[in-house]
């Protein structure tokens, strides 16, 4: 039967704390044999989950959970808030070339998890948000 | 174990070379950013950067690089990197940096 | 009000798991501007209660929880596996003069727990092992 | 991020100088121990390990010195300890190593 390891955490509103998640990433990743770069690609798309989480997560649960799910074929993230949610369809795509000329130039999260997952869902509402990722490793 | 961002530089005749080491996060971002503004001013246009240590990056710290993208479009400058790892290089194509900047081998590379 | 921050792991039975868990302590601690020194002792801590867990966890439940709850003046820690248990009583002592002339220089964990935390309980039954260790960090 | 451990060795006279990087667990403790016994079957008694860049330690790695001092007593050699962090101290001195091994600052307080 497929080995099949799971990681599940609950981070504290903390600077930098996603590194947490990062370590256990690489170890489970280690532990399976997983090359470095599907490692390195999800670790991204873990660290601007648990980012994003973090930053709306609500200050009366100021926690975000983080649950892997790793085989040798395949690693779903799970990355939930209990923030104020939001409307995926309203964001819009950012470029490069629009970012010049204007303060803020961030807004790149959701477009680089699209675009390193296999698979990218969320579910929102005004009582959080839950994310699913999903990357294929073989 | 968790290290801090540090980041050293000096400039190689008239490029400015800045290695980072750790998490190039929102802090890890604005420093770079300092520190490419302090030398900007007195002219330097060409900036590369050696990520080699830093293994972790987030997009917040990344929209720092494309504030210095900007500036030095602004004198005719560009911005360079070395060491990158290859999610990261897949993060900066993602995000358009390379429709800017250039990915080089060794600083002999920069003209 | 005291700031009080809370992580909560449950760790799957992987080679240098424990890790994930320091870097939050370390993190925890940076936030609220604990000592290094305290940190460091409380990392021991942390490290000898999971390998030990991780060591004995059940084949059956190969996971092991760790839950730390920290404010300015105090870190609790505890650790929790599902392993056949043991009788604490029945451990003795090691002592290095002990240790030379034999084939296991092991058995350290349990004095290391006992002398660097400033409180320290195990529960234990054929279901498995909850330890409580507590640290003073002011 | 999380690094394997590794270690170099080299001899300063008649010092065996062990420089370890990275978590001394069980795997690392065994590394150490290997790279004590290639030296101690040539003679060498008199063993520093420098443990300034191992942040992370476990009983079992450390259980490993525990050997390397028996072997040492048994031909009046002795090891010592350079750079030891506080915990790390600490954790030697529960465990009764200083009874046998020694710390020291510099390689040249080895006579
Ligand atoms: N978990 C979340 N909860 C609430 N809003 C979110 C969440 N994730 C993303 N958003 C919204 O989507 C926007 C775009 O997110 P993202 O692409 O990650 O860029 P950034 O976070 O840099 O703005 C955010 O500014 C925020 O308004
Ligand atoms: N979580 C646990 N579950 C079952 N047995 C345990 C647990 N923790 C410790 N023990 C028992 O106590 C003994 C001593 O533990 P310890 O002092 O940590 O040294 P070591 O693990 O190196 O033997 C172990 O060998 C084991 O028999």
């Amino acid at each position: 039967m497929d080995q099949h390891i799971k990681l599940e955490i609950k981070l504290p509103k903390v600077t930098d704390i996603e590194l947490v998640a990062l370590d256990g990433l690489v170890l489970m990743g280690r532990h399976l044999g997983i090359t470095d770069d599907k490692i390195g690609e999800a670790r991204i798309l873990v660290t601007e989950g648990i980012i994003n989480a973090l930053e709306h997560s609500g200050s009366e649960i100021p926690y975000v959970n983080v649950d892997f799910t790793m085989t040798k074929e395949k690693l779903v993230i799970l990355i939930t808030d209990f923030g104020k949610g939001f409307e995926p369809d309203e964001i819009k795509e950012p470029k490069i070339i629009d970012k010049f000329g204007t303060e803020n130039k961030r807004g790149w999260g959701l477009k680089l998890m699209k675009s390193m997952s296999d698979g990218f869902k969320i579910e929102s509402s005004k009582n959080g948000t839950k994310i699913t990722l999903t990357k294929i490793l073989s | 174990m968790v290290r801090n961002f540090e980041l050293t530089s000096n400039l190689l005749k008239d490029v400015l070379v800045i290695k980072t080491e750790g998490y190039i996060n929102n802090a890890g971002g604005e420093k770079i950013l300092q520190e490419f503004e302090n030398h900007f001013e007195n002219g330097v246009t060409k900036v590369l950067i050696d990520i080699e240590n830093s293994r972790v990056v987030n997009s917040i710290g990344i929209s720092f690089l494309i504030e210095i993208i900007e500036k030095l479009n602004s004198k005719g400058g560009k911005l360079f990197f070395q060491n990158l790892d290859p999610s990261i290089e897949k993060t900066f194509t993602i995000m358009g940096l390379f429709q800017f900047a250039e990915k080089i081998s060794t600083v002999d590379e920069i003209k």
